[in-house]
Formats: structure tokens, sequence, C-alpha cells
């Protein structure tokens, strides 16, 4: 499949999703798309398992049940494709403090993406870490920290983008500057899944919205076709 | 086949068919276990080298025998776990451990207390012995891995994958340790490996080790159901089961 | 039986203590088995009975707190205000 | 909905647009090994571990040089098992923490083979530089020039398999805080077949016996941990991963 994707094609569908964790459930009977050419947010209150949806969409979490389409097809079928195309970054996203930026992207990227050493400077560059290429990362706040995370989104090439808590330690022009990013990647045909703590300014947003855990009667519905 | 195999994966059609299977298995059980016994201990003819302290045999072996079984039997049901993801797979490992674990203790402190008038020592680095030490410390691996997760269902995979690990390795340990021992022993008289044994004495040890296996049977399935209880304790049929039989029903149908 | 006498059974020509030993820890740990499994069942169905009483008494009160998300409102101590007395 | 006509985005074969098994192996195994450069301080402990280990026997028990030259192999297998389970804890745990692992079973690469990756620089930090110490150990437990030859090579055939078998006790302990010492105790009593063929070689040769069977067996149990050690840590991680 290497023709450019449709706004009808369905990267990921989930049916019927249910998980439960130390025996309550988190959400249940949870269905939704992940069409290419969206936004959509994950939404609900603490512990109401935004994360491990996100996990489970990447396919980190085993604990659920319910299905995971792939383009159509059972996602268990397709397990390299899938992972290749489907980017997660979570909140500890794989940072090494003992090494450089450069270093880490290197070898963040290494088994995923051909990317030649002078992008990987020039994406430092761009997120605003062009003096601190050659530093250890311990000696990085971790504002920058996240930056150098963020910067695999500038090269990045998977069609589906799992985001959780991005922005955690951006100052208000990073977060800024990530919407803007996020907003033209939407427009080029991808399809990016977040979560995030503020309200983020991006039009024709979807969201997806989970009840608060612990709630017998709590269950997640996905809403509405934003726009 | 594939019916029966998704039915068993069904906690309360298992809690109901365990219910049926265990009256059988503790009254046959307690039957062969205790008639291998009397026999062995008091009818059984005196043997003609050890004596009469050849009579712990009667207990000795059922429980070295079982206690290996248990462990190979948690093996298969840790790749039923990991394959197919059935819940009662991991119910029975969780089940069977501790017992598993108490018998291992029982064939090794009876193993030793045999040595003593045998070898005129308690303990001797005899390869049956040794290796029942070491599957001592593979239960106390899986006990320890299964208590150390909060979370019931990591536990059980990762118990699975032990029990797994540590099934391929037993071969191998075996050999090696009955290797080792010839490397640092004379060959000895050994426990248990007699040329002739005769009727008076093998049947009541046969009777004895069926009859601790179907103990077994029914242990397992009493912890299973307290397990599945345990787990399914938001399921709507559990919340009947003891809003009606307010517990003393679920006891009876196990004691 | 191969023995003469009760007797005999007991002393099982000197090896009574060894056998008798094995039989009686191997009684001991299997009735030990028998017991956590019974105590076991036992924890279980009265636990439950106890959450089954909870709910129909109408004490889901923490449930409601969850529900609301939690105001995070200050609890008066009186520690606190010793502390800003001294 | 915007519809735009220039949509860009395309999925991706995995095998034309991703590096191949060998790059990522190696891109795993540079990073670990340059973290371990930057991190001198774990390289050196289960080293320094390996020599008072040893250093304690002459000292707890006896210096006489019959009981030395008796107990020297097993000493030193001892030792080198120590302290390769004393380096196991950290062989997931930093990656598991900060997020790499999470990163690594994403890869389109099948993760055992990375493990595999991993498990090599681990034995390249620890298992290797022991090997490399045993012949002056050795010495100073009166071991003579041809047991301390087979001695080096039960431990350069032995240590990998402690590597590998460990892989898999770390990967099942990641998850938990205190992993270490349920570690050690998952891990020992798959240890001893190899400790027992690694001193049981050595006692052979110094009795002069022909030792290359016992090599080749040695050699045998190393191929099995390299086929299976890493699928079953594989599995083992993704469990704990999926519980985080």
């Amino acid at each position: 499949m290497t023709e450019p994707l449709q706004h009808a094609d369905h990267l990921l569908r989930a049916e019927a999703l249910e998980c439960e964790r130390d025996g309550r459930t988190l959400f249940s009977d949870l269905s939704f798309s992940i069409v290419p050419g969206t936004l959509t947010r994950v939404e609900g209150p603490n512990g109401s398992g935004k994360t491990t949806l996100l996990r489970i969409l990447a396919g980190l979490n085993d604990n659920w049940s319910g299905q995971v389409y792939w383009c159509g097809e059972p996602r268990q079928r397709h397990w390299d494709q899938v992972r290749r195309n489907v980017l997660y970054l979570g909140h500890r996203p794989g940072i090494k403090m003992l090494l450089t930026p450069l270093e880490n992207l290197q070898a963040l990227v290494a088994g995923r993406q051909y990317v030649p050493d002078n992008i990987l400077t020039q994406a430092l560059e761009q997120v605003g870490l062009g003096p601190w290429t050659q530093v250890p990362c311990s000696q990085l706040s971790a504002g920058q920290k996240r930056r150098v995370a963020l910067a695999r989104l500038l090269f990045a090439d998977e069609p589906v983008w799992l985001l959780d808590e991005a922005f955690t330690a951006l100052d208000v022009d990073a977060v800024a500057a990530v919407e803007r990013l996020l907003e033209d990647r939407v427009r080029q045909g991808g399809a990016v899944v977040m979560t995030t703590h503020h309200e983020p300014a991006l039009k024709g947003m979807r969201r997806i919205r989970l009840g608060a855990a612990g709630e017998p009667e709590s269950v997640a519905h996905a809403v509405g076709e934003g726009g | 086949m594939w019916q029966f195999f998704h039915k068993l994966g069904s906690p309360k059609w298992f809690y109901g068919i365990a219910g049926r299977f265990m009256p059988w298995l503790l009254g046959f059980g307690l039957l062969l276990a205790l008639a291998g016994i009397v026999w062995g201990l008091a009818f059984a003819p005196r043997d003609y080298l050890q004596g009469n302290s050849y009579r712990i045999i009667f207990i000795h072996v059922p429980t070295a025998f079982l206690a290996q079984s248990v462990y190979m039997m948690m093996a298969v049901a840790g790749v039923i776990t990991l394959v197919w993801k059935m819940k009662l797979a991991d119910v029975f490992v969780r089940a069977a451990a501790p017992v598993g674990a108490i018998l291992t203790v029982l064939a090794l402190f009876t193993g030793a207390v045999w040595g003593k008038p045998t070898w005129g020592t308690w303990w001797i680095w005899d390869a049956r012995l040794t290796s029942m030490l070491i599957l001592l410390f593979l239960y106390l691996g899986i006990i320890g891995l299964a208590h150390a997760y909060s979370d019931e269902k990591t536990a059980a995979r990762a118990v699975a994958v032990l029990a797994v690990v540590g099934v391929v390795n037993i071969p191998i340990i075996k050999y090696s340790v009955e290797w080792w021992n010839t490397l640092h022993q004379p060959a000895t008289f050994k426990l248990t490996e007699k040329p002739t044994m005769v009727p008076e004495m093998w049947v009541p040890l046969l009777l004895a080790v069926l009859g601790t296996y179907l103990l077994f049977g029914w242990a397992a399935l009493y912890r299973m159901q307290t397990e599945v209880l345990r787990r399914e304790r938001r399921t709507r049929w559990v919340k009947e089961l003891i809003a009606a039989g307010g517990g003393s029903q679920l006891k009876s149908r196990g004691a | 039986m191969a023995f003469d006498s009760f007797s005999a059974f007991v002393v099982m020509g000197g090896h009574g203590p060894y056998v008798w030993t094995c039989y009686g820890v191997f009684f001991l740990l299997v009735a030990l088995i028998a017991w956590l499994s019974i105590r076991d069942r036992r924890q279980v169905v009265r636990s439950q009975q106890r959450e089954q009483a909870m709910v129909s008494s109408g004490q889901a009160d923490t449930a409601r707190r969850a529900r609301a998300g939690g105001g995070f409102q200050r609890i008066p101590t009186t520690q606190n205000e010793s502390i800003s007395k001294s | 909905m915007g519809q735009q006509e220039s949509m860009s985005v395309r999925v991706l074969d995995p095998v034309t647009t991703s590096p191949g098994l060998w790059q990522s192996m190696i891109a795993v195994l540079r990073r670990d090994l340059r973290l371990s450069v930057r991190q001198k301080q774990d390289l050196l402990n289960p080293l320094l571990f390996f020599v008072m280990v040893v250093a304690l026997f002459p000292l707890g028990v006896s210096p006489e040089s019959d009981f030395l030259r008796e107990a020297g192999a097993g000493i030193l297998w001892v030792g080198a098992l120590l302290a390769t389970l004393l380096s196991l804890d950290h062989l997931f745990r930093f990656d598991y923490e900060d997020g790499t692992l999470e990163q690594m079973a994403l890869q389109p690469q099948p993760l055992f083979v990375l493990v595999l990756a991993k498990t090599l620089a681990h034995w390249l930090v620890t298992g290797l530089p022991l090997v490399i110490l045993t012949p002056m150990l050795g010495m100073m437990l009166f071991l003579d020039g041809n047991s301390v030859a087979v001695l080096c090579l039960t431990l350069l055939i032995g240590t990998p398999v402690l590597s590998l078998i460990g892989s898999v006790g770390a990967a099942l302990t990641v998850g938990l805080r205190a992993g270490g010492v349920l570690l050690s105790l998952l891990v020992i009593p798959l240890y001893i077949p190899v400790l027992i063929f690694g001193t049981g070689t050595v006692m052979a040769a110094a009795g002069g016996s022909d030792v290359s069977g016992h090599l080749a067996l040695m050699a045998a149990i190393l191929v099995l941990a390299l086929v299976l050690a890493p699928l079953a840590a594989a599995v083992a991680l993704k469990i704990s991963l999926s519980a985080s």
C-alpha cells in the first residue's frame, strides 16, 4: 500500500475495547477509529486510563479485550508493519542522561528510520538545542529534555503518532510551536492521538472521553466527529 | 473440541464442574492413600537390607513423584496461559505452587530422615536429594515472583514464563547433578533404586502414589475454586452464590 | 501383619523414631495444606460478604468522592495552627 | 473536514523503510557500550566484587596451597557467577525506567533480537573482563597453568550462558521495585548446571583426562541458551512493560 492515504482509510480501529486494572474497569465497550488527517485528544480525569489507552493502541499493553484493526485487518497479523507505522512517545520518552541529545536521537531512530546525522542536528537546532547537541542530557533542564524527545517529530515519517503528555515541562512558546507542528502534520494526512493537561488550541480536534474510574457505571464513549 | 476449550475458560462452568468432581477425588484419594500407607506400614514385609526404615518409601516416593509432576503440570499450564491466555491455567498455577513446594519439602525431609539409618547421616549430597533441593528453589522462585506483582494478570504471565524456563532446565539440571554425583562420589547405595521389589511392597506403594495424586487433584480444584471466587468477585454469579449460600455451602462443597 | 506384636510395630526394629517422624511430619504438612486452603476460602467468602453488606447499606461514599474529582480543600489540623503560632 | 489534495503521508513498508536486523542490533550494542564507558563505576563494581569474593576464601577458609588448588576452580566459578548476578539487575532496569525499553519493544525488529544485542553488551562489559581477570586470580589460588587455561576456556563459554539465563530473570523482575534479591532467587537454580559443568571440566582436566567432550557439552548449553533465552526474555519484557 504505497498510494497516498485517503480520508476514508482507517489506520487504526478499535472495537469494543475493555480494560480492567487491579479489579476495576477502566473503560469498556470503547470503539473508535483513527483516520488520516485527524487529531484526536483522549480526555478524562486522572486515573481514567488515558495512558493505558495509548499504550494499548501502541501495542505495549496486553491486558485488554476487544479487537484492534490496522488498515482494516486484525492488528496481530501485521505486527511489524504496525510497529513501523505507529510512533509512540510516552511520558518517559527514552532519553538517556549520559548520552548527548544527538546520540540519543541516533539511538532512538536507529532501528526505525534512515535519518542522516545532519538531519538530526538540524532537528535539534530547530527545537532550540543547537548549542547543546554535544552536552550530556543530564545537564539539560526538564523542558530541554522534552525538546530532545519531541525533536523526533520534525522528521518522523510514521502516519500515526501517539503522544502521551507531550507538552509536559514545555514553555508557552514551545507548546504553541508543537501545536503548529501537529496541525501541519494533520494537514499532510498524518493521524495524531494525544493526551494533554491543557486544552490545546487546535482546530477540528476529535475527542475520546473516558469516564472517571472506580465508578461502577463508568463508561467511555468516543464523542463527535469534531471539526 | 473448541467448544469444550472455550467452556473450560469459563470460570462459572469450572466452578460447578469442579464441585461435582471433588467429593470423588477426596473419597477415593483418602481411601487409596490410607490403604497404601497402612498396608505399607503394617503388612508389607521387612526389607532384608534396610530393615524397617524402608517403610518411609510409602510417603517419600509419592511426595517426590508428585512434587515433580506438579511442576510439570504448572509448566504446561504456563504454556496454555501464554499461548491461549486461558484464565483457568494461571488459576491452576497459583493454586498448585504452594502445594508443590510443601510436597517438595516433604520429599526432602523424608529423604533426609531415611538417610540417617541408611547412611548414618542426615544429609548426603546424593543426586536425588540434590535435585529435589534445586526443585525446591525453583518452587520458591515461582512463589516469590507470584507474590511480588500486585497485578494478577502480570503475575500469572510472569510465573508462566518462569515455569516454562524452569521446566526446560529440569532435564539439564538432573543430568548435570547426576554427572556431578558420579564425579564426586563412588556409586553408593541409592534410595528407591531396587532391582527387585516384591509385589507386597510395590502394590501398596502404587496405591499410595495414586491416592496422593487424587488428593492433590482435590486440593488443586478446591484452591482453584477459591481463586476463581476471588477473581470473579465482581460478577453476578459469584455475588449471588455468596449471598445465597452465605459461605457455609461453599465450604461444605469442598470439605 | 509383618510384626509379631503392637510394640514391635511401634519400635520397628529400632527404626521406629525415623519412620514415625516421617509419617508424623507427612500428616502434619498435609493437614497444613488443607488448613491453608480452607482458611483462604473462608477469607475470600467473608471479605466478599462484608463488601456486599457495605454496598447494600449504601456506603459508597468513597466512590462518590472519587466521582466528584476531589475539591482539594485544605483540612484543618491542630498541628498546622501550632506551627503558625510558633 | 478540510479536503487537501496533497496528503503526503503514506503507510510504510517495514522491510524497505527501516534498517535491518544487523543495523538495529549494532545500534543497541553501540549505545549500551557507550553508556557503560560513561558509567565507569558500574563497569568496575562487578570486577571488584569478583576479586574480593575470591580473596575471602583464603582468608575465611584456609590459605593452604593444597586446599586452594583443590577448590580454586570452584571458588573462581562461584565468584564469577555472583559477580554476574550482581550486575544483572541493571541489565534492563535503567532502560525500563527511562522509557528506552518501550521504544525498543516498538521497533519493527523482533524484540528478542534487540535483547540478544543487549545481552551481548552485558557480557562484553562484565563476563569478558571476568575471564580476563581469571588467570591472575588463578595464580593466586595456586592453580597450575593447564588448569588455568581450561578454567578460562570454561568461563569463556560459561559466562555468556550466565548473562543469557540472567537476562530472563532480569526481564521478569524489571517491573518490580525491589527486584534484585528476587532476581537472584530466580536465577541461581538455573545457573547450577553451568556451574557443575564448568568446575567439573576443570577438575577433569586436573585429573589428566581429555576435556574436549566436556567443552562440547558446555558449548551445546551455550547454543541452547543463545536460541531460547532471548525469546523467553523478550516475552518476559513484554509482560513487564504491559504492567507499567
